[in-house]
């Protein structure tokens, strides 16, 4: 944290007008997947969602911080908690939560639900239901776009319980080897599903990545302007053939492992949750700063949280409304179609 | 095993378990539990809650999100005096740790001549319609029983469940264990105290004369579904849940088949090349000059598990598929 | 495809594959190799000796020993614009890989929608009797063919094995490929220039009227030489190749079967759940009314494949063996 | 090197005396590996081995000088160039060869061949072909003897391509988190098959194991004495309840991969190869140094060369001699028996 603090009080402030614009732009993008995320909450409360959903509140600075240092070309793999990553980088809301219902308006036709969404329009390759399961993936792509010469980078999202996974160390490894265009994004937000990270990670996660000589930086995950400012630095870094980085975010989630998971108190405290909720909230922190160093007065706020909640509740009636798959669809797409042979 | 006279109790599947593991861990030091959130959480399906009390973070472990290596730690403890029981939350993750089961605990009592033994249990889940999508929802126990030296366990009611854990606990070899995720709340009867319940023992679930349905795990369930249906109509059907595919009962399945003369087999794994086909061709070749129609099979559909509910449902077999497939084989129409 | 009036020349297994992939890196840029000692070394098996000149250290790339993650990178690659071959020294190794295959690559187009392809190979070996021992000696193509989004390809001649493994770098799915390493060095017929086969098209080895021998890979061969000897005893074997187990080219079995009205499958995987369970159940399934005798499994034993020459030479399925059956089969003592 | 060497000359010299005996036991030892490898080779090109072996000349010292820090009751896991290893930890001769050649007298009964020896009675949990295999299976050894408090240490083997398998960072995590008495031993050769380590391992080896906490050091692996004094400490450490470490050995396997990998012009230089054949042998480097230090006579080398050699003669004639499992063996062993239930 300290790290992270010092870094961002050294950190320039940005140069003010066009960064207004800049950070209130990343604002409502937060914005937007916090109402989408609460949105799933009740969908999810009242039954009108089936399974689980893992929500990404709390987190929203890592996936808009790092997503705007990326152009819609680039890639991005994402996880089972992967709504933010894949509105940050640029899905709609209405097919997201078609997607969530399982109907056929959604990214994945309905296919895949909350831990699969996947769009080439947007470059998401894809969230992940296997922890880690991205990593050699992700990785992978940004092979290709070396290949390809096509400048794309690739940032791959998982959380710090992915450090457990043998096969990222085997894919950071080759990405350092041969110097691709991949940012590892760690978002440490404390837990394993029910288990403190500590009590699973030996030594500092952040010599993970350094032991394969991998350019490493760890950020306040709450704060959005330090992620972007970061994560910025380190994909044109990865852009300009300098290879790969490890860019760790201190965050937190504030609600359970997944939507069911209420009563928390068996693996975290209260004080623990108000303290990230109230000290930390990285919406609250980016409007702090901008109300600050540009007087956007809170009613800009009030507007923003006003109309992406009208976008969400949008969004949510279309999907509710729109029609399931028909059957004949589950036995289509499990072969793409390849010419004669 | 007398359990007639015992006293019987009604406990859920998911109790049954925990049950079987409190006995083992009660009667043997050497048994420890090992896996992602197992300890204060109970795994995420609850089903350990409350072992840790009693048995301390020691022995109920909680480790990192590393299945290959929980699975491989699990082989060396037990090469050297433990009695590990590793718990792979979905059984999707087998995947994971294919070669610690495959290429190294399957292998190492014959590799090494008999030297070392490799004592294991590995607990997973399968089932699918739980909306969990398609790498969460597999049901790959087929992969498994595919590879000699294991041995696989595939309890269908909470009183096999019990017996049938307590035995994979005591046995001197590494042994695979499914566990439906759908089924850890259905209730059924079991008898208080010790029992256990041999490998490679086929269960009648009902006695039947017309046809044979050979099912496992939650298939039973809806075989039996069938069955009731079938009885409607006057149709007399006998299931037979076979427990372990590895090793596998294949004379009673056989038995049973020359009796009725027909058999559908229903699994709940993909069915190509899964459970459905060895148990089939098994019956079509031992009871092939009994059989007066080809054994038929019902897995569950080739393809990847959707999301959707409404497609989800379609790929498990269902008690109607099951009852119109007996309907037809013993040639009503 | 008309091959007829090609020129043909007698070449290897092992450089049949070279070819097929030398011919489709001349002929597509997105296609690349990544493997263990690919490059310089051409594998330890040399199939590959040479095309790192020809093709350079980018398209011909050594990697580190991380078989799950080249795998993955395969479909990273695969999903964004590549067509990557991936190279898996030992069919063993395959377990190293399965959740990048089973729960990435199998999964991937169905799982969104069909917004995403992973056009990628992963090729690699099986077979016994190279005097390897339990981890090197395995055909494990059953774990993989039970999986629905996976190609899997298994060639039995030079012939098949160029035109098959063209067919799978141009295809739009994973596929895997499996060449048996005791076959590299067999000769046979490859006309010059371009051919592909389709998949799922089984190829009838040698037609005949008795009995339907339908064998896979190295078994091929087998069940010629077995037919060669029930041939001299008055008996003619139809030696049928499915070479592909996914997709399976069911009607073909079974219209051999039903023409011949016994059959026996021959595959060099373990026999439980294996490869030869899926064939006999669909050939007793779609043949049934036709068939005179139970349909017959011959796979390897189903125990870890033991070094020592006299077992390991046990496990394989023989000539002599498969003839006894087929005689058996047809009444003959 | 220079990071080992320094160390070397910061050794205190061993008192005389015992450490003369302690020496030229582990002389022995390394001549009797060297006499069997060679013998090995000689049965292939002979035609009398089935199947392939992976030679462990060149690098006798790293598995005399671990092996002489263990009691026999510490556990060894071990790969597919094992020899040196089952040979160090106390197997015999005869038994060895037995099972090279798929004999009923070998250690697996002829089923497990050279990739495979394993013997519970010298602690040898077996080699492994899995490159990697085995670093899950001795961290479970090291957490069994934890759980047990039965003082045991257990040594895992592996050579540097191994850090290319995920697995092994999976199982260091643990080891370092519960501080199991393990200590990873890698053995760096320089080359994975017929790949320069350089070309496959981004950073500095030495890095990897210290990502996670743990205790980390760099021998110069052709120098027996500096092993051993090393390998003693951190065994001593681990014992003691202090965790797992990590030794780095820098070592050379003299022939190819295997034992049919003769032209190995492709891949590495004859200069190279002689460099540490002449300079940097490790029976040599040890025999100069009891010579210098003790005056130990030639004649004394000679004797136990001699006296190996006729061992190795013999245990290779008794295993030619020796007869072939019964073919009823091939399904014995897929199960071991279990109590009725
Ligand atoms: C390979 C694998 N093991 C276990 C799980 C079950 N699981 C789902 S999320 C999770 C915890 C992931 O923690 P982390 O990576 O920190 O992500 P977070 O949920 O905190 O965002 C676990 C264990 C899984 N999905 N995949
Ligand atoms: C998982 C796995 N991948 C590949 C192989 C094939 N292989 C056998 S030895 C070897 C190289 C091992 O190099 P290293 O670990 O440095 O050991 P060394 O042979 O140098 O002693 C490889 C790639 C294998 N046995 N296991
Ligand atoms: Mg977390
Ligand atoms: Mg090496």
């Amino acid at each position: 944290m300290t790290d992270a603090m010092d870094k961002r009080a050294a950190g320039n402030p940005p140069a003010p007008g066009m960064d207004v614009e800049l950070y209130l732009g990343m604002y409502e993008q937060m914005a937007k997947i916090r109402a989408f995320e609460n949105k799933v909450n009740e969908l999810y409360t009242s039954a009108k969602m089936p399974g689980l959903s893992h929500l990404y509140i709390g987190e929203e600075a890592v996936a808009v911080g790092v997503c705007s240092a990326l152009t819609r070309e680039d890639y991005i793999t994402s996880t089972h908690r992967g709504h933010g990553h894949c509105l940050a980088k640029g899905a709609q809301v209405d097919r997201m939560f078609a997607e969530l219902l399982g109907k056929k308006a959604g990214y994945c036709a309905g296919k895949g639900g909350s831990m699969h969404i996947a769009d080439p329009q947007s470059g998401n390759l894809g969230a992940n239901a296997i922890v880690g399961g991205s990593a050699a993936i992700a990785t992978g792509a940004a092979l290709a776009a070396k290949k390809l010469g096509n400048g794309r980078v690739v940032v791959c999202f998982f959380g710090e319980g992915a450090l457990g996974q043998g096969l990222l160390y085997e894919a950071m490894n080759m990405a350092q080897l041969w110097k691709l265009p991949i940012l590892y994004v760690c978002e440490n937000n404390q837990y394993n599903e029910y288990t403190h990270f500590r009590e699973t990670a030996a030594g500092e996660l952040a010599d993970r990545p350094k032991a394969f000589g991998i350019h490493t930086e760890t950020v306040d995950g709450q704060d959005v302007r330090l992620v972007y400012e970061t994560a910025q630095r380190l994909v044109e870094r990865a852009r300009r053939g300098e290879g790969p980085a490890f860019l760790l975010c201190e965050t937190y989630r504030y609600h359970g492992h997944h939507v069911g998971d209420i009563d928390r108190s068996y693996y975290r405290s209260k004080e623990e949750e108000r303290y990230w909720q109230e000290q930390r909230d990285p919406l609250k922190t980016l409007a702090d700063w901008l109300s600050g160093a540009f007087q956007v007065h809170r009613s800009a706020f009030e507007q923003i949280e006003n109309s992406v909640r009208a976008e969400v509740e949008a969004g949510a009636e279309f999907a509710i409304q729109a029609p399931f798959p028909d059957l004949s669809e589950v036995t289509e797409h499990v072969y793409a179609e390849s010419p004669d042979a | 095993m007398s359990m007639q006279n015992r006293p019987m109790r009604e406990i859920t599947f998911g109790e049954a378990i925990r049950e079987a593991l409190a006995e083992e861990l009660r009667r043997d030091p050497r048994v420890f539990i090992i896996g992602e959130d197992v300890a204060e959480a109970g795994t995420p399906f609850k089903v350990l809650s409350g072992l840790v009390q009693e048995f301390g973070p020691e022995r109920i472990m909680d480790s990192p999100i590393s299945e290959a290596a929980i699975t491989g730690m699990g082989v060396g403890a037990a090469m050297t005096g433990m009695r590990p029981v590793v718990d792979i939350m979905f059984g999707d993750f087998v995947t994971l740790v294919m070669d610690q089961m495959v290429n190294q605990a399957a292998k190492m009592h014959y590799m090494s001549g008999g030297s070392w033994k490799v004592p294991m249990v590995l607990r997973t889940t399968m089932g699918a319609t739980r909306r969990s999508a398609a790498q969460h929802s597999q049901s790959l126990h087929a992969l498994l029983s595919h590879i000699p030296g294991l041995k696989v366990a595939i309890p269908s009611t909470p009183y096999d469940a019990k017996g049938l854990l307590k035995t994979a606990i005591r046995d001197e070899n590494p042994v695979v264990f499914f566990e439906d995720k759908m089924m850890y709340r259905n209730k059924g009867l079991v008898p208080e105290g010790e029992y256990t319940i041999p490998f490679g023992v086929a269960d009648v679930k009902r006695p039947g004369s017309d046809i044979t349905i050979v099912a496992t795990s939650s298939m039973v369930a809806v075989a039996l579904g069938a069955a009731d249906k079938l009885a409607e109509i006057g149709l007399s059907a006998e299931v037979i849940d076979p427990r372990t595919t590895l090793p596998l009962d294949k004379e009673a399945l056989i038995q049973s088949a020359k009796k009725t003369s027909r058999a559908i087999v229903v699994d709940e794994g993909y069915e190509q090349y899964g459970v459905t086909a060895e148990i089939a061709s098994v019956i079509a070749d031992g009871a092939f000059y009994y059989l007066d129609a080809p054994v038929k099979r019902m897995g569950a559909m080739n393809v990847p598990i959707p999301f959707s509910p409404v497609l989800e449902d379609l790929t498990v077999p269902t008690e109607q598929a099951v009852f119109d497939m007996a309907k037809t084989l013993c040639g009503r129409v």
